[in-house]
């Protein structure tokens, strides 16, 4: 039966529980509290989301001591995180290190990483952008070097969510047999971690160089198609994120055009505000489609899930950046202070426009699977 | 047809954002009788009963499709003894499924009954008197009458409340004068739906009366009106002294708009991009064939690769906006339609402009030619041929923004129903129409 | 001195007369009338301009019987034909084969021709595209043959404007020099004209059927760059005549957003009219800047003319197309309808915007003029 | 500044359109006595007789321009006495020329002069009292003294002659208490320009007074007003209780709104895109040489040819902008100042924004990053480095399409101004001004 992309009483008491949850733990004062830290996020926030809300284990099987739930569940949850700006390790390690292990790492290396992360004892990441600054594949140039049973890392990686306060770092690199997947543990000898100054404050990143760096195979033979898909369901993930936020700044632009009054109206009422509210109503109803039909798709393992994953990344981005900017320019000079939030959705809307890709890289991925 | 005043309708109830989201249920809700005790395998067995008594091998669709508004299977959702059984719409399907499971030979409502059985019948059961209901339901099932729509007028398209025909009493009739402007099927119709102004002195909405009328009075005038492509899908129709019994006004005198507004939420409009296609079927089909069938060398590599592009933008508008419409099936089917119906009329519009747009651009200096030519006639230019269809769609999505409630009337109603944000001071409202300016 | 793009006394008076001349010859009545006929222009018109207006010879050098005026003369005339919807073979005769003439054919040839041209005796054009559907020079793959001192051509030529009625048609085709000048006379054995269905009635093009047919060389080596420089020249020429299209456009839906009542009040009263119509505006005016800074360059000789020309006819292009759809939507119904002259500026915008290459084609050869 | 107020405007004269049509010649034309016998010549002997008196190479510039002043060659479109001459205010360029002729130093406006040379000056020398004219006109031109504009208030942008600031008569001063925003210099200013109401009974427009105010007094309190960047170019002014001499207002009691449309009309602002500057030079040439030095290899060829396209749009735009800006101001020269001023603003904030986010995509991941970090901090972020521009402007230029007037207004005055189309239904105005909605 085809899917018609509806929620669950479940799925909206999960979104009622998490939209209380980050109403607490992440306010905007909460936000720039962090947004002004080196590290970026709050470990006491991120133990709670994983001990009493599950959630750093949201997708991690229950033998490795996950929830276990499914792609729609993320949605939800992404969604509320991404209105919420909260600031996090979510994306870096339940996200994207998790499907990394999942999809790429030997039984034992799982049970060895998954519990920890699903804990909240472990932060991880995955390093796999170089300085040709490319986010497919196909941009791994990194090359690890055997030296007996021991593995070593030498260059550097870029763009690396959580860069800097992860305890483990996933890193791809090329061995003979072609892209795997590399465990590095924070503290390994030569490894150097900078966190780079951010556009978006509420996301930190970071650079790494590694020399000599010991590194752990944790996979068996070439993981390129295995990467590709762990690729795909974090830009699906990540879409539902920039979704909620681009949710949120259409609410904040709604709420202010009804309560501002100029020329003794609410300027809501004008159509130049109305109809551009309007606007951004239909872009951020179909970003919501494109959003839930990629992680949809992953849940029930369509086969075609990557092209909707490819639409979902390139639509939801232009998407969120447009109402980002709609917006503050509906806020008019308010809109452009320090001290109103707006700026804060535009610049996370901009940095994850550029994460992963930016839309005219993800749709020509798209054109490629639908033989265009 | 062209106008679209549903999305002004003041008058529309709030459990529908406007008429997309507005099923057939808008008014068999009133008029549905409990009989709990029928159910689907209750409507299953009459269909089959039906099929016992006429089957569709082997009479004509007239006379099954009497038959089956005799049984009550023609408006399963009607009052008994009106082509119904007083039950929910959805056993319509039901007998649908039914009889096609039965009978290679099936008989759908006809295309050119739309109008008569999709919207004529629900308004004429809700407001006909008795006589009119019990004489022309089951000839507009059975297709023997068809039936067209007179709202809009040259001088009232997006604010059709404010239209100008008037009517005027005189004795057991009304005397009507006036114009209606795209006008499906009038050059065909038996019966036309007609709202005129009874009462000038009052507001906009609270001076219209509806009314039945035979299209073969005399001083009824329909003409063919030729649009951008050369043909004419829609009519003029002209009123000069036509008279019409007063029996055959629907509703009360100076109810008018509450009765136009139950024909046109039972307007069966597909939600935008008609949702139940498969990805890359459906409206982005041509422009795939195109694209993969082009010429090559007439583009560079760059051309080739911007347009390549273009044409990826166009595959995921329509992609996103058959999810769209899904979701908006979804919502209505579990009670609450959100915003999705009215946003997918408003993208499908914009994003099949762009769509066509981009189909001619693949075309290139193919686009400059328009092989079936501007001839005026009668019809709609349907084809299957890619090519001549984007040219086509090409000039007839124009339209696409202004049929039906226009894309700035669109957004209004998403702004100010959806959204809730305030309306504009208005100059027309609780002033007597006649002292309202008009062009 | 720099440019500033104002127009002289002279200039204005040549306005109003060709406006006035337009509306006497052209108006929407006689526009249609034309559009039924297979010639698609009037050829008492025609001579009217050519003899008592000398618009035939615009460009033409008066010691060949022409005006002799420039590019901003020019730029006057093709805005008013283009406000006008004028069916005419003015593009193809006096700008088109003329520049043709000017640039690439001996002096004895231009002698021939130009005088027959600018008295009006000879309708002339240019046929150089060919099945490859390439408007640029290198799309010139027909091979001209050599026989003692005649010249054959075989193959077919696309897209020739006017060429099912000109008189004489000037071919681009190869020699071993490189691109060469044709003259090819409209009885020419073996040249076959067929006209096509045409989108933009007011318009007609023709593609034209070589088979051993006659022509006379009238250029002495290759005429690749005279000829890049000619069509340069040309789609000056026609951003004008779309910037008038366009003003024209505007200047119908600001009418209509003043007279048309709605709700009680004009429908130029609402912001969603009046905006439109604002954005309308801005382009346009960005329009005439491009029309008109390519026109004035190549009047007063300056070097980087070329990149103009490219800005000049991929602005345009899209303004025209854009503002013609505008023009439609703001009519309404009435706007779509057959009998309204909406549709044929709507027709003319997009016919006018293939014709010589798309807007991206044009963006790119300026990318590569200014080195991007 | 921030607001708009002649964007909503409805006093200013017809003959421009808005202020970026309207140069000092507004004003200089009352003030103008015609002096025939002073031609260029004159006005170069004049010059060079007050370089031989003083020479800029010798002197400071405070004592300079003060002697530029008593020439008359300060202000030459102003009154003789007042700096000026009573000529034309182009022969203000010829005096600028013949200095620069003339000696190596020169001592142009100085930037932060720009709203009391600019904008304060003209004000004063029409509506000011004779004393504050001989005090304060060589003070501000000779950039001792510092003037800030106070117009907008948070509940007063676009709708800037809605202000709640209000000034109460108290004998021979009046007490103002109120706040004001987007006040650029507010923190270093002498003078303040201050527009406060002194009447609410009354329509909005003419309950307006105009005072220059000392920004030392007591009960004034200047707070940056941080933005998207972290610095604050603009000030917050809060007024507690402050307290003006009645001889320090500008024109009469109630003729705020004319005084300030005096004030705005002066402003000197670049009509968009500062149209002076060479093909591709100007606020393209940071795209243009991130582009050219763009690392390859993160793009594939077909994103390269895409992202190049893009590219090549912002430049059209920037040089239809550039030739646009050209053709306003011959225009303006020729004395018939047509839509293209107005239009430049529009297309230039919109264009701006476009430019800057392409420029970040160009940037590719480098984008990313934010050297200049997000301190809180008085300033602005100037800096050559295309780079480190392209990362700032791409932040602030968000403000470009709502400083000086929103394109929403912008949109209101091309389409009621240029396009002559109707105003819509008012609610605010021959209403009290107590009586007007506000938030």
């Amino acid at each position: 039966m085809a899917i018609d992309f509806s929620f669950t009483d479940e799925h909206d008491e999960l979104r009622a529980t998490i939209r209380q949850f980050l109403a607490d733990k992440s306010s905007e004062q909460d936000v720039r509290a962090q947004m002004a830290t080196e590290t970026g996020w709050d470990r006491a926030v991120w133990a709670q989301m994983a001990e009493e809300m599950g959630l750093a284990g949201l997708i991690i099987p229950e033998e490795f001591g996950g929830a276990g739930v499914g792609y729609v569940e993320l949605l939800v949850v992404m969604e509320e995180m991404g209105r919420a700006l909260l600031c996090s390790p979510f994306l870096s390690t339940a996200v994207l290190a998790s499907n990394a292990v999942l999809e790429c790492a030997s039984e034992a290396a799982q049970k060895d990483l998954l519990v920890g992360i699903a804990t909240g004892q472990t932060i991880a990441t995955l390093a796999h952008v170089e300085e040709n600054g490319r986010w497919d594949v196909g941009g791994i140039e990194m090359r690890a070097s055997q030296h007996g049973d021991d593995w070593q890392l030498d260059g550097s990686k870029r763009c690396v969510i959580d860069g800097h306060t992860a305890d483990v770092i996933l890193v791809a690199a090329k061995t003979d047999a072609g892209v795997e997947l590399f465990r590095v543990e924070a503290n390994a000898a030569g490894l150097e971690r900078t966190s780079i100054p951010a556009l978006d404050l509420t996301r930190k990143l970071a650079t790494l160089e590694f020399s000599k760096t010991p590194a752990k195979k944790i996979s068996q033979g070439d993981q390129a198609a295995s990467l590709a898909i762990v690729l795909a369901r974090t830009i699906a993930a990540l879409a539902a994120e920039q979704t909620g936020g681009a949710q949120k700044c259409l609410d904040m632009a709604v709420d202010y055009a009804k309560t501002r009054l100029q020329f003794g109206r609410p300027i809501g009422s004008f159509q130049a505000i109305k109809h551009k509210c309007a606007d951004m109503l239909v872009e951020v109803e179909f970003a919501k489609s494109a959003a839930y039909q990629a992680c949809f798709e992953i849940a029930l393992g369509a086969a075609d899930a990557s092209a909707s994953c490819a639409i979902a990344k390139s639509y939801c981005s232009e998407t969120y950046f447009h109402v980002a900017a709609e917006n503050i320019q509906i806020h008019g000079g308010m809109g452009f202070t320090w001290e109103h939030p707006a700026h804060l959705y535009f610049k996370r809307a901009k940095a994850s426009e550029l994460l992963f890709g930016d839309p005219s890289h993800h749709r020509e991925t798209l054109a490629g699977l639908i033989g265009l | 047809m062209l106008e679209g005043c549903v999305r002004e309708g003041e008058a529309v109830p709030r459990v529908a954002n406007n008429r997309y989201d507005a099923g057939p249920n808008e008014v068999s809700e009133e008029s549905m009788s409990d009989s709990p005790q029928i159910g689907e395998d209750e409507i299953r067995q009459r269909t089959r009963k039906l099929l016992e008594q006429v089957h569709p091998e082997k009479v004509d669709a007239v006379t099954f499709r009497r038959a089956q508004y005799d049984h009550g299977l023609a408006f399963v959702h009607f009052p008994e003894g009106y082509g119904g059984l007083g039950l929910s719409p959805k056993f319509n399907q039901v007998v649908a499924d039914e009889i096609a499971k039965n009978s290679k030979v099936t008989y759908p409502d006809p295309p050119i009954g739309v109008i008569g059985i999709g919207m004529g019948a629900p308004t004429l059961v809700t407001y006909g008197s008795e006589k009119l209901k019990k004489e022309l339901l089951p000839r507009v099932f059975s297709g023997e009458d068809i039936w067209c729509q007179m709202f809009s007028e040259p001088g009232a398209g997006s604010d059709v409340a404010g239209l100008a025909t008037t009517a005027v009493r005189d004795g057991d009739e009304w005397v009507v004068n006036g114009q209606k402007v795209w006008t499906t099927l009038a050059h065909v119709a038996k019966w036309g739906m007609l709202v005129a102004r009874t009462n000038p002195d009052v507001p906009k909405h609270d001076g219209l009366s509806y009314f039945l009328l035979d299209m073969q009075t005399p001083g009824v005038e329909v003409r063919p009106l030729y649009q951008i492509t050369g043909e004419a899908e829609f009519n003029e129709v002209f009123f000069n002294d036509v008279r019409i019994p007063h029996d055959r006004m629907f509703g009360e005198e100076g109810q008018g708009w509450r009765v136009a507004i139950t024909t046109l939420m039972n307007e069966r409009v597909a939600i935008g991009g008609g949702g139940s296609t498969k990805k890359g079927a459906g409206s982005i089909s041509p422009l795939l064939k195109l694209w993969k069938g082009r010429a090559t060398g007439q583009l560079s590599t760059a051309g080739e690769a911007i347009l390549r592009d273009t044409v990826t933008q166009r595959y995921i508008e329509t992609e996103l906006l058959r999810v769209t419409s899904i979701r908006a099936r979804a919502a209505m089917k579990a009670g609450n339609p959100g915003p999705e119906g009215s946003v997918a009329k408003l993208a499908q519009a914009e994003i099949h402009k762009r769509l066509w747009e981009t189909s001619i651009d693949v075309l290139g200096n193919d686009g400059l030619s328009f092989e079936a030519g501007y001839e005026l006639r009668q019809g709609f230019g349907g084809t299957d041929n890619p090519e001549s269809l984007a040219k086509y769609q090409f000039l007839r999505s124009r339209a696409n923004s202004i049929e039906g409630g226009t894309s700035e009337i669109m957004r209004n109603i998403l702004g100010e129903r959806v959204l809730g944000l305030p309306g504009e001071p208005r100059v027309d409202k609780k002033v007597p129409w006649k002292d309202v300016p008009r062009s």
